[in-house]
């Protein structure tokens, strides 16, 4: 039996899920839109004080995005555990970590990469420190797809429930936790032009972790949706 | 069926299980209530009055050995979860369900006594220290675990989702202490280290023999629940049937 | 060990589910180009067994010896509704098919001339009906090269057309050396076939008294 | 100002909590025995 070669599959399932994304453009920007209310949020709440808004935007931002790519994790595999697409991919012979990778690659250029694009201008609302942006920026990039990784172990397993979502958030917030610390930290240090390349070499080495990790929690969490 | 399978198999079938727990529970009751008697006597009549912290050391008694439980018990969930997801082996999925409402109740057991020791230290009920942070973070992970496992319908599979569940947390779990430790210490400058300048030994013992009791008391709490989620899964089955029976003279 | 002329050869296999057996322990042997007709009332674990033997369940009792991976077509037919029936068809032959298909435009013209949907090729999935739906399923079958088939109610929400077509593809197939097991409740049965029965007894009746 | 009230309390509801803990258990499977021997009571008359 010729199975296809890994990469061959790997790439076809990429390509599928962004004529999927394009052809549900309207869906990518929800989000994005959550995001900038939950941003804008804050300062309603907490009082427009420049100050103050300062001091809490790093964790503000970080928060936000956190919300976000939860937001949009539900949906990461639900379409295509309802319609039998994901009964096929297990029985197809490629491996399943692979298509959870791809799954959350797609995941991450869809949910994940806009926020670090949108990051300037929630920057601006929360009155960051100049200094703070690129290291908010770089946060992001390293943050994000470890959001997407862990968040797809909790997506797989609560995949097959139909009241999933909140349960989703209460599984993955308590491991969100360590990202959080860190580069909110690392992005307050910046802003105090303290040292913070600790604090981001601690998430790339997260960052690895994850990528090794997590596709075969999530492929183990398929299949055990899947029965 | 190599001889560890058949062990795993036969210690594995419920009705051995059952029985084998019935006769173990009595002991480990009798075991616990033994050690934390002497524990108790020791730690209120024997110990001094710690210097620093006055009386209030006393709830250090509750306090560590509870938080020491948490960790221990969700550490073993996610080791038995492991065992029952490769061998599949039903014994083990019904223990890591059993153990999580007891991780839970150690780890509530540990803050309400943390805010509880720490209101006449620091003055208010909560205070976002290290230890007492990292315990709630537990508390979700654990709360995580067992909405996961009501959420499904089915039994085996619901098990399974939690025992997967439980692997993925106790593998973060050293990650959210330290980062949340480092994180205590970035925001409110090192605080007074450790439990303060050396346990004296007296108050030493009577720690110790709270933390073997507690072992105890999850050790009979873990099988009784067991045996409940036994007879509740497997009540049309022959061996259910026959206990009733039985039980009815 | 069975002697290995079997496609497949299952021993007293079960399944329990809520920790009751869904259907009474069944053992078969399938050799290459025989067809099985697995028929029991609904409820008795037709679509179950399929599932353990395609690999998705693990079986509680018995054993089963399978050379390789077989293809399940199951209810849900694997169609994304955004996708138009070519684009569902290039996805599922790039990424499940056999080595030549990838990107083979020709390939795919044919398998969908073949499964008669030449006329909504560019349609989405969502506007297909349920017999253009499972169709499509079936295209699967002609592009990929298992030899083993799991079939779960082939023959629903088709029509005349779509029953002689899937008559064909499935002698095709095991004239080829391939095998087929087929699972239907009744009224539609393949014609023209020497099959083997497997009846599945469901194991909720023997306890329907205790059930109570 | 004397401890004792905070030592009283962490220890009640400790013992609170590990209480119920341990009776949760017990008294299910008090009424689940209950309720399985009356089903069988039933089925027995049925017969």
């Amino acid at each position: 039996m010729s199975k296809q070669a890994t990469g061959t599959a790997f790439g076809a399932l990429l390509r599928r899920d962004f004529l999927l994304a394009y052809r549900r453009r309207a869906e990518l920007l929800q989000p994005l839109v959550f995001l900038m209310v939950v941003t804008t949020l804050f300062p309603l709440g907490v009082g427009p004080s420049p100050q103050l808004l300062a001091n809490i935007a790093p964790g503000v931002i970080w928060i936000a995005a956190l919300l976000a790519s939860v937001l949009s994790l539900d949906s990461l595999f639900r379409s295509d555990f309802e319609d039998g697409t994901l009964e096929q991919m297990v029985l197809s012979g490629q491996s399943l970590a692979l298509i959870a990778l791809a799954r959350i690659v797609a995941h991450w250029l869809v949910a994940g990469l806009p926020i670090v694009l949108l990051s300037p201008l929630l920057a601006m609302w929360m009155n960051l420190p100049d200094e703070g942006l690129p290291i908010l920026i770089e946060s992001l990039v390293i943050g994000t797809p470890i959001l997407s990784l862990i968040g797809a172990i909790g997506g797989a397993l609560t995949v097959s429930l139909k009241r999933g979502g909140q349960l989703l958030s209460l599984l993955v917030f308590p491991l969100y936790v360590p990202l959080l610390i860190l580069a909110t930290s690392a992005v307050g240090a910046a802003v105090v032009d303290l040292p913070y390349t600790g604090q981001l070499g601690l998430m790339v080495s997260g960052l690895i972790v994850a990528l090794t990790l997590a596709p075969f929690a999530t492929a183990a969490a398929l299949k055990l949706s899947l029965s | 069926m190599n001889p560890i399978v058949l062990f795993f198999h036969k210690t594995g079938s419920p009705p051995w299980f059952y029985r084998f727990s019935g006769y173990l529970i009595p002991w480990l009751w009798a075991i616990f209530l033994v050690i934390t008697a002497i524990a108790l006597y020791l730690g209120f009549f024997h110990a001094p009055v710690d210097y620093q912290q006055g009386a209030t050391v006393r709830i250090m008694y509750l306090h560590v050995p509870a938080a020491w439980m948490s960790m221990m018990i969700y550490g073993l969930m996610a080791i038995m979860g492991f065992i029952a997801l490769v061998w599949r082996i039903r014994i083990m999925e019904v223990l890591v369900i059993a153990s999580a409402p007891v991780g839970a109740a150690f780890t509530m057991m540990a803050l309400m006594t943390g805010s509880l020791w720490g209101r006449p230290m620091w003055g208010t009920y909560w205070v976002w220290d290290a230890r007492l942070t990292s315990e709630l973070v537990l508390l979700f992970l654990y709360f995580g675990v067992i909405a996961l496992y009501n959420s499904f319908d089915e039994p085996r599979k619901a098990a399974r989702a939690a025992s997967l569940m439980s692997i993925v947390g106790a593998i973060n779990l050293p990650i959210i202490y330290f980062s949340v430790e480092w994180w205590n210490t970035l925001h409110q400058g090192s605080s007074f280290g450790g439990d303060g300048p050396g346990i004296h030994p007296d108050m030493l013992l009577p720690l110790l023999l709270m933390a073997i009791s507690t072992k105890f008391f999850y050790g009979a709490n873990l099988l009784s629940r067991a045996r409940l989620i036994l007879l509740k899964q497997d009540h049309r089955k022959r061996w259910v049937q026959d206990l009733l029976s039985q039980e009815k003279h | 060990m069975p002697n290995n002329s079997y496609m497949l050869s299952v021993s007293e296999l079960s399944f329990e589910r809520y920790f009751d057996r869904v259907f009474e322990p069944v053992s078969f042997e399938l050799a290459a180009g025989s067809l099985l007709l697995v028929t029991g009332s609904n409820g008795c674990g037709k679509t179950t067994m399929l599932r353990v033997l395609a690999g998705l369940l693990e079986p509680s009792e018995g054993k089963i010896h399978c050379q390789e991976q077989p293809l399940y077509a199951g209810h849900n037919p694997a169609i994304k509704d955004d996708l138009s029936v070519e684009e569902n068809i290039m996805f599922w032959m790039n990424f499940m098919g056999t080595r030549e298909s990838v990107r083979d435009k020709e390939l795919c013209k044919r398998v969908i001339r073949e499964i008669g949907l030449t006329p909504v090729t560019l349609q989405e999935g969502r506007t297909l009906s349920a017999g253009q739906r499972k169709r499509c399923s079936l295209a699967r079958l002609l592009f990929c090269d298992e030899a083993l088939w799991l079939l779960d109610e082939p023959y629903s929400n088709l029509d005349r057309e779509g029953i002689v077509m899937l008559d064909g593809i499935v002698r095709n197939h095991l004239e080829s050396g391939g095998a087929c097991i087929m699972t239907t409740h009744g009224s539609l049965r393949p014609e023209g076939f020497e099959l083997q029965e497997c009846h599945l007894v469901s194991g909720r009746e023997r306890y329907a008294g205790a059930a109570a | 100002m004397s401890y004792t009230p905070f030592i009283m309390a962490a220890y009640l509801l400790s013992t609170a909590v590990l209480l119920w803990a341990a009776l949760a258990p017990v008294i299910k499977k008090r009424s689940l025995l209950r309720q399985l021997k009356a089903r069988q009571q039933r089925m027995d008359k049925t017969q």
